[in-house]
């Protein structure tokens, strides 16, 4: 099919799309989480950006550490059920070395929010929030009567990001996404936004997306750019392709919690390494060696083809 | 392979109502346009035309939820299976309405329509009185969605007669942004609404958002008297008005030996 | 795992579910219409329905023939983009043999009650019905203000069936149901209901369904019974199992035209036969073989497994 | 072996306020559930456990989207790709909350808090003033979704004193049905909120919907007034208090020697 190719490389994708000042989504629950991009963003120093993440772990704290943040829309600060994110938190207690912004809501009211961008609808209401603090600490969770006699909802306002990336395990040339293991809210954070920017394991045939439809989450339409990035979540996780670096996650805390530390970590992993490739093997096999996975196929189905009638 | 020796540009006569003329006209609309919202029948033959003529990378979104079909036989209605096999992407409804339609990602919807008014509202749910209608018609389907959302909408009649084209619709299924802005001046969406209306007789344009259909183009054959008199109100007419170009031989051609060979939806 | 079975035959699974007066929404947005459950419906003689299916087409005519329906909650009252719906037509248009309560949306209308009703929201929002006459005719369909400053938007009320019905190409015992071609919304329909019947093409080993868990539109705990009944969406079809019986479908158009017809159509291939496999037999090997498909396989993902690390 | 020689009956000597002796009290929680929403830790081996003694078909429902998971290993976190491999679906998050959680599917969410207060209402964003707060905590995630709308909420506490039980939260997160009927009676959620608080001193039941909480089972060793005097508010204790029971020998057994062999979760 004559569609647009839109394979380009990392850096050329983050400078044609994210501005100083702009409001980015980076999604990805706990999978898929977009690192790679991240660290592009860092490199390129892009500043000033409302950052939206429903669970802004490691992810966030580097970028936040590295000054690309000015305000945090999120649902969940920490790593994990676990650990801190000292950087964060350091600025929300102490101002230190800055203030940081933060708006937010729960998990569903930021899934609500995506929908709602998604959808192009002003806002979506939800059964959380009735007797909560949340509302009174952040007055964009607002309140509708029921036109059908019921109880008031609240409601939580469409979130319309300039820009999301998020990272996939496959995309043909021209944009159709397929992802699967844990899907979060891409599909959503991915329609909210006015651009797309999809890092994929891989970069495949039309022929093996077209093989099955059901899979794709985001049609080349919802697409600008397409960046193949093996190895583009890591520390997190590709479903089949390798798995979460659980150790990476336990050393985190103590860098984390050292500000001094966690510059040098920037610089070390982000400024002094061009690209992911460089980060990979800068990594080393032998690290590599306890994410790998063993191959669990799933089993086929049939989309079934047309019997031509003679 | 004797219509191409006739050149490219060589014009069919085939008659102005029929499904070649209209196709024909209708894919010409589709110039510079990425992606079309159509049920099947004759708005699929303008897009599989005007993919073979003059937009290589038209694709069709279907309500279905299939995008970027790749058919290997001709589909009967938007759930056809060959639709969806090789397709680039199936979505639920949810996300077909929600985010590819409401979104504004589909630049023309293609639609029909029992009743037009001169603002391009359309009525596709009864004639006759609301509680005892004459005719119960299918209703709105995913219209009044297409009508807001859609950058324009292009409507194909197959009558162009005072009862397809009144001076007041029995019900307005999917409004006009006029409506719209009758309603509440806020609520205009963000589509432009009916921007083409093409007929048996003539092509009715609508360039201003909140303005009104004007006689654009004349059928073969047809005066402009033809058009306003068939039509259910005191329709204007465009300074530039012209006679509505023919299709030409490798149009027809490619429609009856390529797109449609079965006939299916030539008519 | 040590879940419950739920396989159970047809007609067990409609006595035990469906009741006179009951609100029903049987879904299958042209794809995997459950013709063999609505069939059995019309077999136990049950009345008073109010009838939700965003398409009503032949179903629906031949559900409203024998006299099961009161109310019918739809978004398009036609067969495909083509023939009328003859039954429906008749009782709106001449209350013959007996009048039709209409309740009538579009198709996101009618989408977004399901979703409401799947996600225990009162109403959600929709960008249609601005200047539209289908409030007027549907006093359901309301308008709320912005808490956020914009215009009014419509909203629809949640739609809550008693029992959702849905064909789908599998299940495993437990009622995790898979189904890929077009899924429409029968999702939303299923989570919408108190009570969903699965009707499907195969009843497969649990390890089939968890090989690929993506695939699951419905789990297990969202389903009350699976019937195993394979061709029990014709004369619509399964993607990958058979295609759509297109000449049934001009047939119908005759059959509709004509109550008494219709009735004759009724008495001959619902009545009279006991079941699902009985009408595929009486159907006959010769006409199966018009709507047969050939393979078209997907090509399988990787879901991977842990490396045990010794 | 040596431990089921012993006999299932045999009571553990391990420490009321270790994992597996809250573990074995929250597994008790769990006879006649279906399904509960729960992170990993505690929750995965108080479930893990009755699956293996009380009840057989309790399933898991993640936040992450996954239902009916059969991992391999023990899953670090709820979006663990163990608990993805052989799962029997996999959701969106838009499913998972709206139509699985919201629409009632769940009977018992298991969660932690900095604070619970005695009505059950939960603190888990800060402390200190909202503005400059001394320790910013995860904050909402799910909790406050599923308050309102799971059966009845499970909270485990690893600290039992007045910080952590105080006479006013610092900042409600996930209020108790009894915040939300202060706000509107009509606005009561589904759920009946908190039904149980298992600390490292004594289990605090609500058996009230709009009621408080009070000391059920004390923990042996200690006395209905150590577990008052280390709870921020006066709280009743209930008139069938009684001691809690220990975790059996096999129990123990089974969190150590088949559910967290590498001891993960267990402390």
């Amino acid at each position: 099919m004559p569609s647009a190719d839109k394979v380009t490389d990392m850096a050329s994708a983050v400078a044609a799309h994210v501005e100083d000042g702009m409001t980015v989504a980076l999604e990805g629950f706990g999978h898929l989480i977009p690192f790679a991009a991240g660290h592009e963003i860092i490199r390129q120093a892009i500043t000033g950006l409302t950052f939206c993440r429903m669970t802004p772990d490691l992810l966030a704290d580097q970028m936040i550490a590295a000054g690309c943040v000015r305000r945090l829309v999120a649902s969940f600060f920490a790593s994990g059920s676990a650990g801190s994110l000292h950087e964060v938190r350091r600025r929300v207690e102490h101002a230190d070395p800055a203030p940081l912004e933060v708006e937010e809501y729960s998990h569903y009211g930021m899934v609500c929010r995506y929908q709602a961008g998604a959808s192009g609808v002003p806002f979506l209401p939800l059964r959380s929030y009735a007797g909560s603090d949340l509302p009174r600490l952040n007055p964009m969770i607002r309140k509708v009567a029921d036109p059908y006699g019921g109880p008031d909802i609240y409601v939580v306002p469409a979130l319309r990001p300039d820009v999301t990336i998020v990272h996939a395990q496959r995309a043909d040339r021209s944009g159709n996404v397929q992802m699967w293991g844990i899907t979060g809210a891409q599909q959503e954070a991915a329609y909210a936004a006015r651009t797309v920017i999809a890092t994929v394991e891989e970069v495949v045939d039309e022929d093996v997306v077209r093989s099955d439809p059901n899979r794709t989450v985001l049609p080349s339409h919802a697409v600008a750019a397409v960046v193949e990035c093996p190895g583009g979540a890591h520390p997190s996780y590709s479903q089949g392709h390798y798995d979460r670096d659980n150790a990476f996650y336990r050393e985190w805390t103590p860098i984390s919690r050292d500000r001094d530390a966690l510059l040098r970590w920037l610089d070390e992993w982000v400024h002094q390494v061009p690209d992911r490739q460089a980060y990979l093997e800068k990594l080393g096999a032998e690290r590599w060696e306890t994410v790998r996975v063993a191959p669990r196929p799933s089993q086929p189905v049939d989309f079934g083809r047309r019997q031509v009638i003679a | 392979m004797t219509s191409q020796a006739l050149g490219a540009e060589a014009l069919s006569d085939v008659a102005p109502s029929s499904t070649e003329f209209l196709a024909a006209v209708a894919a010409r609309h589709l110039v510079g346009k990425q992606r079309v919202f159509a049920g099947v029948g004759l708005p699929t033959l303008a897009v599989d035309l005007a993919r073979r003529t003059t937009n290589p990378d038209v694709e069709l979104v279907y309500e279905s939820g299939i995008c970027g079909a790749q058919p290997e036989g001709l589909a009967e209605g938007i759930a056809d299976s060959v639709l969806v096999s090789g397709a680039a992407a199936v979505l639920g409804m949810p996300a077909l309405f929600g985010y590819v339609l409401q979104r504004g990602h589909v630049d023309v919807g293609f639609l029909g329509a029992a009743q037009v008014d001169r603002w391009g509202s359309l009525n596709t749910s009864l004639i006759g009185n609301w509680d005892t209608p004459t005719a119960r018609l299918p209703g709105a389907g995913g219209a009044a969605e297409i009508m807001p959302n859609a950058g324009e909408c292009v409507v194909v009649l197959r009558r162009h007669d005072p009862g397809a084209l009144p001076a007041e619709l029995d019900f307005c299924t999917s409004p006009s942004p006029v409506r719209a802005h009758a309603e509440d001046p806020r609520m205009v969406p963000p589509g432009h609404g009916v921007s083409t209306v093409i007929t048996p007789m003539a092509v009715l344009r609508r360039p201003d958002k909140l303005g009104e259909l004007v006689v654009s183009e004349v059928h073969p054959g047809l005066t402009v008297d033809d058009v306003r008199g068939a039509t259910g109100w005191d329709i204007p007419v465009a300074d530039d008005v012209r006679e509505t170009g023919r299709p030409t031989v490798e149009e027809v051609r490619l429609l009856r030996e390529e797109i449609d060979t079965v006939r299916l939806y030539l008519r």
